[in-house]
């Protein structure tokens, strides 16, 4: 009678999903933006899964790329600035039944939310996290993100953003108890896909940087990524991303990478010469808060009553 | 109150203690941090509600986690006030006061907490100390209690304690204990079994220790004192429970069916937390605390959005960094409870000390026409069972409902009726049924503003909640006509709820000279107040809110029927008779400033921010000034 | 307004056109995103003013960055009233529009930008497009428009612009803006002076091109109109120079003497930084991007703490996160200024759209009482003498000095007079002499106050800044007396500064049967309605204010003098007539709720969250129908 | 005439500070408390330095650590719970004759102020901060803290802390443009003092973790650190922390470490087995942020005045 059931999905068990519906409103990004190219995917990924769109649930923040809830056909939270993680969290702590994708950009992650970056990874709760690096801030119209390249001519410095740019890879995989850490383009995608489809499947905090292109303001950051594979670093192994060797034909630059290995990760993340794509660690058995937080969900109203009525005992005078 | 003690007491030895019968009585006991007297007084005050009396226990923190022995602004205690009615504040002066050493006593009189006659018993100890120093400070002390009168009664505690146990510094406060059990004539039986449960985790020999030493301070008080307390039983037959209005809360929640508190630690907000951390997963609750109050929030609204209403405790500080989610949460319709347990402010302001200073932040706190219900809790009991109503308008009316407490009741111990939690307390389980064809996620009642919502695993109901402009399908609309709509259906839902409330109750006669307004904390000490001018023959009538948003109806009318409205707050207001105050640029109390916007009567304030309990003796010289001006 | 030239303007071609005189126009030229129209809007409107109008433009935001082509919800375009007197505000419906399609007209006719008689001047190659649907869409628009009896004039403006140029998308506007200086008699040569001064970084060529398509526009409304407008010459002899409010603001920040500005980026505040991001460095000035809103605030009261006043600029959501920061520069007195830009709340809302939703939240948003000043700007001119004020305030109250603008001033440009930048709006060098000895950190003034402050680097001075309750020492104190002291000395100071304000203007009769109170950027748009209405024969006066907080001085006796008193405002009201609203119920616009527990007048308002900015004409229309009632 | 000058000092060049001239109010932290520790050596380093008590701020969080400024006879800043940095960036921004030192705890930096924390380490600003990990929060009783050892029993935990601890010095090895992190423990008086005063000189964010006793919540805990030499990994390095051998000596664990190698530092800072202590890395050559931010500080008026009239000409009719 009470709390949840994790069989409702069988009343319904004859549907089959199309990628129709998966589809919310008319995607609004400009022409040639790389959101695009991530929406196709996760609909196609939802699609592969058969993810029933009533359990399935987009988070974001705010910025061009937090419009991805909008595009989607399933439940959405399109919450506040910097703050998609924390209620991102508070859904999968008690419904671990729902399938959890976070939509956040280098702005709402990185900057406003980097507080929250570092303790959700530390939670490691079951979600596929995409971070959009466009390098700039969108919505707002081109102001310096914490990634945007130095030199690079933002709103807010006009003579050149000053400060070394983030490495968010980097910096996650500093993150105490990081499960998974990928990186990958939104122009390749075969490789997106891929990227996105592992990080679905990792139980555990699944996150994803997606170098993105913005040809509204950074459009020459990622054409020249775009233009000359030679500037991509593949990382191949068979426990990394599974790829169709077509695919990776056009990386010139490619490397084996064991994910297991954190420090190796490091080593290649903090690279300046080469934009790694590809699975840089992942570890299946790190600690999952969203196993403890659902923790005796359903307990019955009966139950409850019990508990309360002995702790007033305590109490009683 | 008990003026009749004054006086009586002195400490020569006589056969026969007097017995002296009185009403009620406020005993504090004091000492350094970490020497037990607020165990002591605990289990005094549960031994008291035990016998009958009404109880109000309020504990003397320190500023400091450990502050240095015997310093002036390190007094840690309890101050237990008892009666034969029901108690309902902590009272004014103390009546009886024991201390552990005088300089601790240097606070408690800044703060005006004894009068002439207050019975003092000091240990003596200090006046043969080694330290010259500290010899010649207990002398002065001692001469400037008697300078203001206080009746001290210096007694060799320590050296009565070393006769029973050799670290009398741990045992002194159960010593005392049973002095009180003796002066107050209560059943030994009571506090040496009071004493059984709450040493029950700890060796046998630790539980017989203090059991000898309630004994032997009982027998000392026996041959050392000369009068004795009658305060008769409070007749009362329901079941009782005592536990401050934290713990009140935490079971509130629970009762409440509430699953999910997100908070991050902030005083005096955080020990509703402790309750829960040690209880919450016994009823398959989960307690998350956050990385900061922002992300605790968050937490709460994600999980209220995937289902259940969830919660979230915190403080001013913490309430202002809550401030965008409010927003969000009364923008897009989030069921939410938000305990806002106040403390002094502004800022960082005084964190163990009490205010009513948060009230209009909580209404107008978020950019924006952001309306939310906002409730008080006047009691420790209405502590828990507001959660529970909060939990249920929450849900009714889509909103965030606030609800505010504070210090004085997050700390105040005290007896009341014990709740019969009932299963319709608790929401159903989440609803996974399919969504109603074309019924959009926000489909207003036109009238009411009420509409349901669809919770993710519903088939059908998929939408996206935004804090964007949004129409009733969850679109983001920047048209003109979206956003008056959705804006007066948010705003009418709070008409919506006031249609369902009662005017309040006036205390006294529903006319007169003065009516005393209150919200929260306040509402024992300010009836008692009232009660006793009335006594008197005063023509003052109180009336006490609970409902701050909406607020409850009627009240124009029933001021009308008033000569003059007092707000009686203990939160910030100018005072006209201060310098360059004018009734035009005078800073109100809080909920005068409300009530003078809603109603246009010239509702006047009397307020302190002295960050301590209100004291019905106060509110009661301000009704006499003011009936007699 | 213009109801001169209705039904007066006919397609067929005549020798010579008739000219109209017209004492304001207002003037729209709409598009799909990226076609320039604001670019051509921008350079009518700069010419107008050099022409000697007065001047209002303000642009037509689309909600996304890029929104498809000829979509219904992606009109981007400009909008410029000119006049023959000084012009306030964006007016109400448009005399005279240009579309490059007919699809974005339909947002616009939404939100009642058309009235019957506007002339359309309508690119008219989408009837013969290839696709049939296009065709359709087209025909339909136009049938619409008739029928809504707009004067539609169909025009083949792309045809005509490719005899010049083989890329007409990107040349429309240069011709289009020819065309409007034809039609309102401007000497041509001022908007080629102009075309050359904004393309002065491009290539010759490009600036050849764009003068080239300009004269063409001029020759073809020759030959193809038979109407042109007169708008007589704004008798001004000043030096003026034309911004919208948030280039003053940035100019007005550098011309106050501040140094650094911290800030996150957030719509529509922004755009002061991208000023600043350009020039600051130039006066020696520090812009920060912090990582969120509450780093940007904190960094500006570092700055503030080490000597000179810092600012910091933000909207709403940001407003909400600073709430913490406020209130601990409000309790530790640090000089600071926060400039709000006001967007449509609550929450993220209608991030592009105008709302005076934060007046509440400025007062009341930080826990505890937590006095600043805050401010409002009513024109753009003000957004750049404010700044000024509101750092001397800062300054010499030492106190948080909030001042609050909003969109419509953000994005509104404007002639005002030249601003003569003085040396003494400036601060002096920071001072790094000695601390006189024995002057506490909080030496509160106790009548006024008011107190100066060590700045590190100052020997003897050294004190420790904290948000707990502290003493004039600034030692962390928790007692009852040094709490209200502080309180009551925070508090004192808006009552001081009070004391140094006169009572408002008022616009009109010194009394009369109504006066209209509003605040912040409506002050132009209810003067024009309040002096039309006047001109009329009405009693109506209006009363605009600068200081919310404290209040100007006198409004009690000047609300005594009228027989009803409304506040104007853009943010959220209940309407008494709404369901379930009573008057005791009823949730009051911001200023109203202010004014009325304030002054206990009872203040009605008049309001809405359209998220536009105020139009004379409904303002006129509601005093009208009160006044008729 | 205008802005600042550096050369302020020289009124007064006879001054010399006694410790007496950094001493504030009273300490009033629990007996034993290792905060007491901190306190005597920043007020010795202070000393040695000569830093003019008017020319050094200490900035500091909410908790009882950052009562830390109150004890200072300098200027201090006793802010806002978990924003220290922003503070402290806003004085030294402007500010670059000031010393500033930060005070923050294990709760004030890596839980509420840990999107500061990240945002500092790559402003890189001239500062000695000082993180007092105690494992715990202390001023509000006993919750836990993101250090909080798992399995610890809390207030808010009581049936044990459940999620890893994190590590805040593989975090900010982790972070974009880190300087100088090192680590040291509050009862060993010879390495503190040498590892902050190493700390002070550095030209950059100095990030020192300190290990601190709070004998009154997490006592256990430190004391077998205490006790047990064993457990601690002493980091020596001619360029790392110089100290007399005898302090050395009763750590028999010790590792030669080059504080310029990051990813060796990282692995360092990653062992679970020993808490190393001493320099883990320091890099002089990175950008700060504080030299930028105070550019052309003196402008004068009357420039300032020519700029704003330029300028206004540009916007004039
Ligand atoms: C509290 C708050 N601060 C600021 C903003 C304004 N804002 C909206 S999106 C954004 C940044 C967007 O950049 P990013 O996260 O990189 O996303 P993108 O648009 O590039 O996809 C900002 C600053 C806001 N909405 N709320
Ligand atoms: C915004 C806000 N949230 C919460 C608090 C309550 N609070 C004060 S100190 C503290 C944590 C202290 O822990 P830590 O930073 O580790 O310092 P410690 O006391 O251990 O030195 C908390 C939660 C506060 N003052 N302000
Ligand atoms: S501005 Fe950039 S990120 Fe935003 S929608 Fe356009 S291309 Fe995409
Ligand atoms: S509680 Fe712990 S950290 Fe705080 S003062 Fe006491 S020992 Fe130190
Ligand atoms: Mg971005
Ligand atoms: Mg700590």
């Amino acid at each position: 009678m009470f709390g949840l059931k994790t069989d409702w999905t069988l009343d319904i068990p004859d549907r089959y999903f199309t990628l129709d519906d998966y589809e919310g409103n008319i995607a609004r990004w400009c022409p040639g933006c790389g959101d695009h190219a991530v929406l196709t995917a996760v609909q196609r990924i939802c699609r592969d899964e058969q993810l029933p769109p009533e359990k399935t649930v987009a988070v974001s923040g705010i910025g061009c790329s937090s419009r991805f809830p909008h595009y989607m056909g399933t439940y959405g939270f399109h919450g506040l600035h910097g703050r998609a993680f924390p209620v991102a969290c508070g859904i999968k702590a008690r419904r671990p039944d729902l399938h959890v994708f976070v939509a956040t950009g280098d702005g709402d992650c990185c900057s406003i939310g980097s507080a929250h970056w570092i303790h959700a990874v530390r939670y490691n709760m079951d979600m596929t996290v995409m971070l959009f690096d466009n390098f700039i801030y969108g919505l707002t119209k081109k102001q310096t993100s914490p990634t945007t390249y130095r030199g690079f001519s933002t709103n807010t410095h006009p003579r050149g953003a000053w400060l070394p740019p983030m490495n968010p890879t980097a910096a996650t995989l500093g993150f105490t108890n990081v499960s998974f850490m990928a990186q990958t383009v939104d122009w390749n995608p075969a490789h997106l896909h891929a990227t996105l489809l592992a990080a679905f499947r990792h139980k555990g905090f699944s996150f994803v940087r997606i170098i993105q292109r913005c040809p509204t303001y950074t459009g020459a950051l990622c054409d020249a990524l775009q233009r000359d594979p030679s500037q991509i670093l593949l990382l191949e192994h068979e426990r990394g991303i599974r790829l169709d060797p077509q695919v990776g034909r056009i990386y010139p630059n490619k490397m084996e990478h064991d994910p297991s290995d954190l420090v190796e990760a490091q080593r290649i993340a903090a690279r300046d010469d080469l934009m790694p794509i590809g699975l840089l660690f992942q570890d299946t058995s790190r600690l999952r808060y969203d196993q403890y937080s659902s923790e005796g969900m359903n307990t019955p109203v009966e139950s409850k009553i019990r508990v309360i009525e002995q702790e007033l005992d305590h109490y009683a005078i | 109150m008990s003026d009749e003690t004054q006086g009586m007491v002195s400490t020569e030895h006589v056969a026969e203690p007097r017995i002296i019968p009185v009403s009620e009585h406020v005993v504090e006991i004091v000492s350094d941090s970490g020497q037990g007297a607020q165990k002591c007084g605990q289990i005094f005050s549960t031994t008291s509600a035990k016998m009958g009396n009404g109880v109000w226990t309020v504990e003397i923190i320190p500023a400091e986690i450990k502050p240095p022995a015997r310093s002036r602004a390190g007094a840690s205690g309890i101050r237990i006030r008892i009666g034969s009615t029901y108690v309902t504040n902590m009272g004014d002066e103390a009546d009886l006061v024991v201390a552990f050493n005088e300089q601790v006593l240097y606070g408690r009189l800044e703060q005006g907490a004894f009068r002439e006659g207050t019975i003092l018993i000091l240990e003596n100890k200090w006046a043969n100390d080694s330290i010259p120093e500290i010899r010649e400070q207990y002398a002065a002390a001692v001469a400037e209690l008697k300078e203001q009168r206080l009746n001290v009664i210096e007694l060799p505690l320590e050296e009565e304690c070393l006769k029973h146990t050799p670290n009398p510094q741990l045992g002194k406060n159960m010593f005392v204990l049973g002095m009180l059990t003796w002066i107050y004539m209560r059943d030994l039986d009571k506090p040496l079994a009071e004493v059984a449960h709450t040493f029950r985790k700890k060796a046998q020999k630790i539980i017989d220790l203090n059991q000898k030493l309630v004994r032997a301070g009982y027998a000392y008080a026996e041959k050392a004192l000369n009068f004795r307390f009658r305060v008769d039983r409070w007749p009362n037959e329901q079941p009782l429970v005592v536990m401050n209005g934290n713990e009140a809360l935490a079971l509130g929640v629970m009762a409440a069916g509430i699953e999910t508190v997100a908070m991050y630690p902030i005083t005096p907000a955080t020990s509703v937390s402790h309750t829960l951390g040690d209880l919450f997963h016994k009823v398959g609750g989960f307690l998350h605390q956050a990385e900061d109050e922002i992300a605790a929030i968050g937490f709460a609204i994600g999980a209220s959005y995937a289902g259940k209403t969830a919660c979230t405790v915190t403080s001013g500080p913490g309430l202002a960094l809550k401030t965008e989610f409010i927003g969000l949460a009364s923008m897009a319709e989030i069921p939410l409870v938000i305990i806002v347990v106040q403390r002094g402010g502004p800022s960082t302001g005084l964190p163990t000390k009490v205010e009513q200073g948060d009230l209009l932040a909580a209404l107008y706190g978020a950019p924006g026409d952001s309306p939310k219900v906002v409730l008080a809790a006047a009691t420790i009991e209405e502590c828990f069972h507001m959660v529970v109503t909060a939990r249920q308008l929450a849900e009714r009316f889509r909103t965030p409902v606030m609800l505010l407490t504070d210090t004085n009741l997050a700390t105040g111990v005290q007896p009341f009726p014990r709740p019969k939690v009932a299963g319709e307390w608790m929401p159903p389980p989440i609803d996974q049924s399919p969504w109603k064809k074309n019924l959009d996620p926000f489909a207003w009642d036109p009238e009411t503003g009420l509409s349901s919502r669809p919770v993710p695993g519903q088939p059908g109901g998929e939408y996206v909640l935004t804090g964007l402009g949004h129409t009733r399908k969850s679109h983001v609309a920047y048209d003109p006509d979206s956003n008056q709509l959705g804006m007066d259906m948010r705003s009418r839902k709070l008409a919506a709820l006031q249609a369902t409330l009662k005017p309040p109750r006036i205390n006294g006669d529903p006319e007169g000279d003065l009516l005393v307004v209150g919200w929260g904390s306040t509402l024992g000490a300010i009836e008692e107040a009232v009660n006793r001018a009335r006594g008197e023959g005063m023509n003052v009538s109180s009336l006490h809110l609970r409902f701050l948003s909406p607020l409850e109806p009627g009240l124009t009318e029933i001021f009308s029927r008033f000569k003059d409205v007092l707000t009686v707050e203990i939160n910030y207001s100018d005072k006209l008779e201060d310098p360059l105050i004018t009734p035009e640029n005078r800073r109100y109390a809080q909920l005068a400033e409300v009530l003078r916007m809603t109603t246009l009567v010239d509702v006047d304030c009397w307020s302190n921010v002295f960050g301590q309990p209100l004291r019905p003796g106060l509110v009661y010289e301000e009704i006499l000034r003011r009936l007699s001006a």
